[in-house]
């Protein structure tokens, strides 16, 4: 396992309280696993991947740890994070189009960013420009401002920067959903590509976007309102949703192919609970077609199948009929 | 998840140290200006002492002057024309700025150009020269005029920062949905831009508010202030002119300035404060 | 690059243009009768011979005579020969002897208070927002400055330094009895009565900056690049550097546009000080009702400030490679 | 209904309009009455450019836009305002739709002081909840309330609904689900084809292509300002036929196909639609001097009673 996550719960400090944004978290991602992190706005997909590396105000962590490589991770302190950071674990964060120092040249930013984690910047160029040439970026691209840059370029060199020194553990946030479909392709496939060179171990990539995750994942992490709802390898999650949010979630989707006219898709009814006060139990249950009774609890997050975790008391009553 | 946004503000505001700090000395000074003049006795150009100057003392509360004259009377009196250039002044310079920065900014093109071309002149041109050569050649000045020509050269920056404001609200698409309903121009401006500026209006009338009493006070210090008023900048030229650094008599000199010196940074205390209540990202720090 | 210096120097003709319009316009559009006027402070102070002759002069400039538009392009005729009228306060020195002398001391006021104010009020404000107990204990030194009027700082450092603890003299820009020497007593005196008006401007403008500098970098700090390089765990000095230096550049811009109220302090400064710069001088010409030299002092100030605002512009054009590499317009 | 003739945008940009910049050049296409149609592009195709011009936020370059055979272009006053009653929009972002200081059903009171200063209070009351109850909403739940106490999906049903009050007959629908959560987007899809029933046209632009094959008949594929394809929505979809459509076919992501599955289906179709040989992509010793590329090998007996259809072997 290179990560492992345990209980880990972080709130939201505001003015009315606190924002139970992440509960409870617990998974793993193995080496080489690349692993999709989805879910609606606001289900605490970002406050997850945020925590796991820069674990600032108004954030608070309540409990859990996080093991890296089996070494647990100082993520509620700031300074003491800071040796992992960049390179065990890095971030292409959700602004990375803004992510630059807009009066420095990027080379200039490489070479003093690598000077202080003490690598010479000099040494690094020939890897540098086999990486510049990997995201198709000219080696020119160095003796630029960011203006001089498109987005898209701009969000090449952010994923270059976060993975020189070969971090363990890469989290990409949200990177593909401003871009067009056609560039989308590309940085996806990038990041697959960034792993099979054994720049980063694993990754988890975090999108509201399933179909860009069935293109690229191995396995994917649904969540919702702050909860876990399942954890399964890509296949499974896409063709055999075994949580009734995931399956409402799949089956909601408009793919090339399906038409109004011949069959109608439908929606969830209803809206996310408000994570101020979220109701007590499973957060779906006001949603959930099959809520019962037991809903009030809280569902534990069990392997149903090999690689395959479902929170969701229905799930484990129909296997302990079976 | 997001509380009310007025009650946020409101939350916000009273927290504020420097909103609240800011905001108790501009009330004191314009309480003091209010009502000071039912405490005084004397005009403030009588000559009512005649040991001439003369130190603070329960008769004359602030001391006398050179020639006489009551300090307080003339410090309170001074405080209101004070106020007036900083209201009127300012005002008229918050309101010039908002017009052409509405202007510009809402209806763009080539009238953006041309006001943009405008504002950029009269901002690289010295405020104080223009007032002073305006000035010189009246003869006869009023604290209005004064106001009158400070608001009418104060105003560029107000002008650019509510054009760029200005600009980039128009795109959103409340804006477009408003010209769809068939709004008109003017009616989308007052009723949708500007009520989503109000913080930044106000904060621009603290800060032309401040311009204007510092401005006033460095006209009337060089002998161009009203001819028929008192005002603390004046107090301070009469004070120089009199000799009162050389004779000691720091009672004439301290309080005018201080007061400025109070109102102003008061404002601009306040204006961070206000700062840091609009824009959520400031009030970590 | 080239556009965007072209732009800039487009903006400061027409400026000129208006400011020796509005000069021009002033004295004849303003109610009263400024010859009536001068004729009658002269009447008091020269023979009545003299007076006969500037009657003639001035009748002559002004030529009232003349169509309005002759005597508009008349009077940029003359400017630009250099003619700026004939002083009456040091009568009859042409105005533009009389500017001529006292420009060296504003330069030798201003520019060292207003570089040194930008250099150490930036790196001051950065201090202050170091930490949040910084800016609470520091920040406020910053706003009771920069809410100071010129003359008063004035009037209190003259009183305290020059009155009251004598160390300073504080008036004039030499001691009288001195005559200019390149002697070690003059230079001492010189520096002396010059330490005052400069201290004076040198804590409103210190005050300014830091304001200026603390508010910017609490933005830069919180902008997505200072975030990404948190997030990347580089260290806390690399990221306050970048901030800094991206703050400096607005307050570049700001300097540009500070330098009117700079100018105007100065002014005060010099008649607190009695420092025979432009300031002391303008001083004495509305004091003896001397249109003549109220217009050159007003024509100086503007061609320095435009000319000062030009050179920021170039430095700044140095400085921020986004506009050197013309991808922005105008950032200013 | 609504037709673009040749219409084109084009911005001056720089100091007094030194450069010019092409948002839209040369755009010609048709609405039919009860027709979506869907205008398909990625961000700087000009599509949203294309609905300004026609809800007349923008005016055009060159080109003419008619809607019942009128210019829209020469509307004025009145007449314009008219247009409005019939012709109206919603936009991507429902946050920024709202002015964020005002209550959501301010966009309402708008459109009764501008379209309907005469009707009574209780009528148009009833009117306004016969409005929300056709966008699925339930007035007691949605009335006086902030933007920011409801939903996206909420706030863009809101929309469609100021659109119902006015009685329009064709709508400009500016990606107005891509910021909604998938959970919910589905519903909004439906209700704007269901209003398709109610006689309305509808200009759906978006930039997701499988959005695009749900809703409409017919759809236009936009590339820097240029229609690049247009047609029926299957044919398209089934036969993309300019490259840069079938690069999009190639990259948008989806939930049945991986990427490298459908390029090799696209290529495919593109050497069976160039009439060269079916193997040709693929060919390690594909040859166009032969004519690989452009003529399909006829089969051929190569030896006795063993055929094959290579220009290599056939020859032989």
């Amino acid at each position: 396992m290179s990560l492992q996550v345990e209980n880990l719960t972080v709130y939201y400090q505001t003015l009315r309280g606190e924002v139970r944004a992440l509960e409870e978290a617990t998974f793993g991602v193995a080496d080489g696993e690349i692993m999709g992190l989805a879910g609606e706005s606001g289900c605490g997909k970002s406050t997850l991947a945020n925590s796991l590396i820069r674990l600032s105000l108004p954030m608070k962590l309540i409990k859990g740890r996080v093991l890296l490589d089996g070494e647990e991770l100082p993520i509620a302190d700031m300074e003491r994070m800071n040796p992992f950071r960049f390179e065990r674990i890095s971030i292409i964060p959700q602004y990375a189009m803004n992510a630059l120092n807009p009066t420095r040249k990027i080379g200039k930013m490489i070479a003093e960013l690598l000077r202080s984690r003490q690598v010479d910047g000099a040494g690094f160029l020939p890897e540098l420009k086999r990486r510049l040439d990997l995201v198709e970026l000219s080696h020119e691209v160095l003796d630029m401002y960011p203006i001089e840059l498109s987005g898209g370029m701009k969000q090449r060199v952010v994923m270059l920067i976060s993975t020189l020194l070969n971090p363990s553990l890469l989290l990409a946030d949200e990177i593909t959903s401003a871009l067009d479909v056609s560039s989308q392709k590309a940085v996806a496939e990038m990041l697959v590509s960034f792993r099979d060179r054994e720049f980063v171990r694993s990754l988890i990539v975090i999108t509201h976007d399933i179909s860009i995750l069935y293109q690229i994942a191995d396995s994917i992490l649904i969540m919702y309102a702050g909860q876990l709802a399942e954890k399964a390898p890509t296949e499974a999650i896409v063709h055999a949703p075994r949580h009734p949010y995931t399956r409402l979630l799949i089956s909601s989707l408009p793919q090339v192919g399906v038409k109004y006219a011949e069959k109608r898709l439908t929606g969830i009814p209803g809206t996310p609970p408000m994570l101020l006060d979220p109701p007590a139990g499973c957060r779906f249950r006001e949603r959930c077609p099959l809520a019962f009774e037991k809903c009030l609890q809280v569902p534990p997050f069990i392997q149903v199948d090999p690689g395959h975790f479902v929170a969701c008391w229905k799930e484990f009553e129909t296997d302990a009929q079976a | 998840m997001k509380p009310k946004k007025k009650n946020e503000f409101l939350y916000f505001a009273l927290r504020n140290r420097k909103l609240r700090i800011g905001l108790a000395i501009i009330l004191f000074f314009l309480l003091l200006a209010l009502f000071g003049p039912l405490l005084i006795h004397n005009a403030p150009f009588d000559y009512v002492n005649p040991m001439g100057a003369e130190p603070p003392s329960s008769q004359y509360w602030f001391g006398t002057t050179f020639f006489g004259q009551d300090v307080f009377a003339q410090f309170v009196l001074g405080l209101r024309a004070t106020f007036l250039v900083g209201a009127i002044g300012g005002g008229l310079g918050t309101l010039i700025g908002i017009l052409i920065g509405f202007t510009a900014g809402y209806r763009g093109g080539i009238v953006d150009e041309l006001l943009n071309m405008l504002t950029n002149i009269v901002l690289v041109i010295p405020t104080l020269a223009v007032l002073l050569i305006i000035a010189a050649y009246l003869q006869v000045r009023s604290i209005l005029t004064e106001c009158l020509f400070i608001g009418l050269t104060a105003w560029p920056w107000a002008a650019r920062a509510i054009r760029a404001q200005t600009f980039s609200l128009r795109a959103r698409e409340f804006v477009d949905l408003a010209r769809m309903s068939g709004m008109k121009p003017t009616r989308i401006i007052f009723t949708e831009i500007a009520p989503n500026m109000m913080s930044y209006l106000v904060m621009t009338f603290i800060l032309q508010f401040g311009g204007a009493i510092l401005n006033a006070a460095t006209l009337d210090f060089i002998g161009l202030g009203p001819t028929n008023a008192i005002s603390l900048g004046l107090m301070m030229q009469y004070a120089v002119l009199w000799g009162a650094l050389l004779l000691g008599m720091w009672w004439w000199f301290i309080p005018p300035g201080l007061a400025i010196t109070a109102i102003v940074g008061a404002l601009y205390v306040m204006n961070v404060g206000l700062d840091e209540v609009f824009n959520p990202k400031l009030r970590e720090m | 690059m080239r556009r965007y210096l072209g732009r800039k120097l487009l903006i400061y003709l027409l400026t000129f243009f208006l400011a020796v319009t509005i000069d021009w316009m002033i004295p004849r559009f303003m109610p009263g009768d400024p010859i009536m006027n001068v004729m009658s402070r002269i009447g008091a102070v020269v023979n009545p011979s003299a007076a006969q002759a500037m009657y003639e002069y001035y009748r002559h400039v002004f030529g009232l005579d003349l169509p309005i538009w002759q005597q508009y392009f008349n009077f940029w005729n003359s400017l630009l020969h250099g003619d700026l009228g004939i002083s009456i306060y040091v009568f009859p020195t042409p105005v533009k002897t009389v500017l001529m002398r006292a420009v060296p001391y504003d330069i030798f006021l201003l520019i060292p208070s207003i570089l040194l104010s930008w250099w150490a009020g930036n790196h001051f404000g950065a201090f202050a927002a170091r930490s949040k107990w910084l800016d609470n204990t520091v920040s406020p030194i910053g706003y009771i400055l920069t809410a100071t009027p010129y003359m008063w700082l004035g009037i209190l450092l003259a009183w305290l330094f020059g009155i009251v603890l004598g160390l300073f003299p504080i008036a004039g820009a030499y001691s009288f009895e001195l005559r200019p020497a390149l002697s070690l007593t003059f230079i001492s005196s010189v520096l002396k009565h010059w330490f005052l008006p400069f201290a004076s401007l040198f804590l409103v403008g210190f005050g300014g900056w830091a304001i200026g500098m603390r508010n910017m970098i609490i933005y830069e700090l919180e902008a997505d690049y200072s975030h990404y390089l948190e997030a990347l765990g580089a260290p806390r000095k690399l990221i306050r550097q970048y901030a800094f230096q991206n703050s400096i550049l607005p307050q570049i811009t700001g300097l540009a546009l500070q330098l009117g109220v700079i100018v105007a302090g100065a002014l005060v400064t010099e008649v607190v000080f009695s420092y025979p710069g432009i300031g002391y001088l303008l001083l004495a010409a509305i004091q003896n009702q001397d249109y003549f030299l109220i217009q050159g002092c007003f024509l100086f100030i503007i061609i320095g400030v435009l000319i000062a605002n030009f050179g920021i512009d170039i430095i700044y054009l140095i400085v921020d490679p986004r506009t050197r590499r013309g991808m922005a317009g105008e950032t200013a | 209904m609504l037709k673009l003739e040749a219409v084109s945008k084009i911005y001056r940009i720089g100091t007094f309009g030194g450069k010019e910049l092409h948002a839209v050049s040369n755009v010609s296409f048709e609405v039919e009455d009860g027709e979506v149609v869907s205008l398909i592009g990625e961000s700087g195709s000009g599509k949203s450019t294309i609905g300004k011009l026609i809800l007349r936020l923008l005016s055009a370059s060159s080109g003419m836009i008619t809607f019942d055979g009128v210019d829209i272009s020469t509307l004025q006053g009145p007449v314009l305002k008219e247009y409005r009653r019939r012709v109206q929009g919603v936009f991507q972002d429902p946050f920024s739709s709202y002015n964020p200081i005002f209550k959501a059903d301010r966009i309402f009171r708008i459109i009764k002081q501008e379209f309907f200063p005469e009707m009574k209070r209780g009528e148009w009351q009833e009117r306004l909840e016969g409005a929300l109850r056709a966008v699925g909403l339930n007035p007691d739940q949605v009335l006086d309330k902030f933007p920011h106490q409801l939903s996206g999906g909420q706030l863009q049903r809101f929309l469609i609904a100021r659109a119902l009050l006015l009685n329009i007959q064709f709508l400009v629908a500016d990606e107005i689900i891509s910021m909604l959560d998938a959970s919910t987007r589905i519903d909004v899809l439906n209700l704007l084809a269901d209003l398709k029933s109610r006689g309305l046209s509808v200009l759906f632009i978006t930039h997701d292509l499988s959005l695009g094959y749900y809703i409409s008949e017919r759809a236009v594929i936009l590339y820097r300002g240029c229609v690049a394809e247009m047609g029926a929505t299957e044919k398209i979809y089934a036969r993309p036929l300019h490259p840069y459509t079938q690069m999009l076919m190639a990259s948008v992501p989806r939930l049945d196909e991986k990427w490298k599955v459908v390029e090799t289906r696209l290529k495919a179709q593109e050497s069976e639609l160039r009439g060269g040989c079916v193997y040709y992509d693929r060919c390690p010793v594909a040859d166009r001097a032969l004519g690989c590329d452009t003529f399909r090998p006829p089969l051929v007996e190569a030896e006795q009673n063993h055929f094959v259809a290579c220009f290599r072997c056939g020859g032989a």
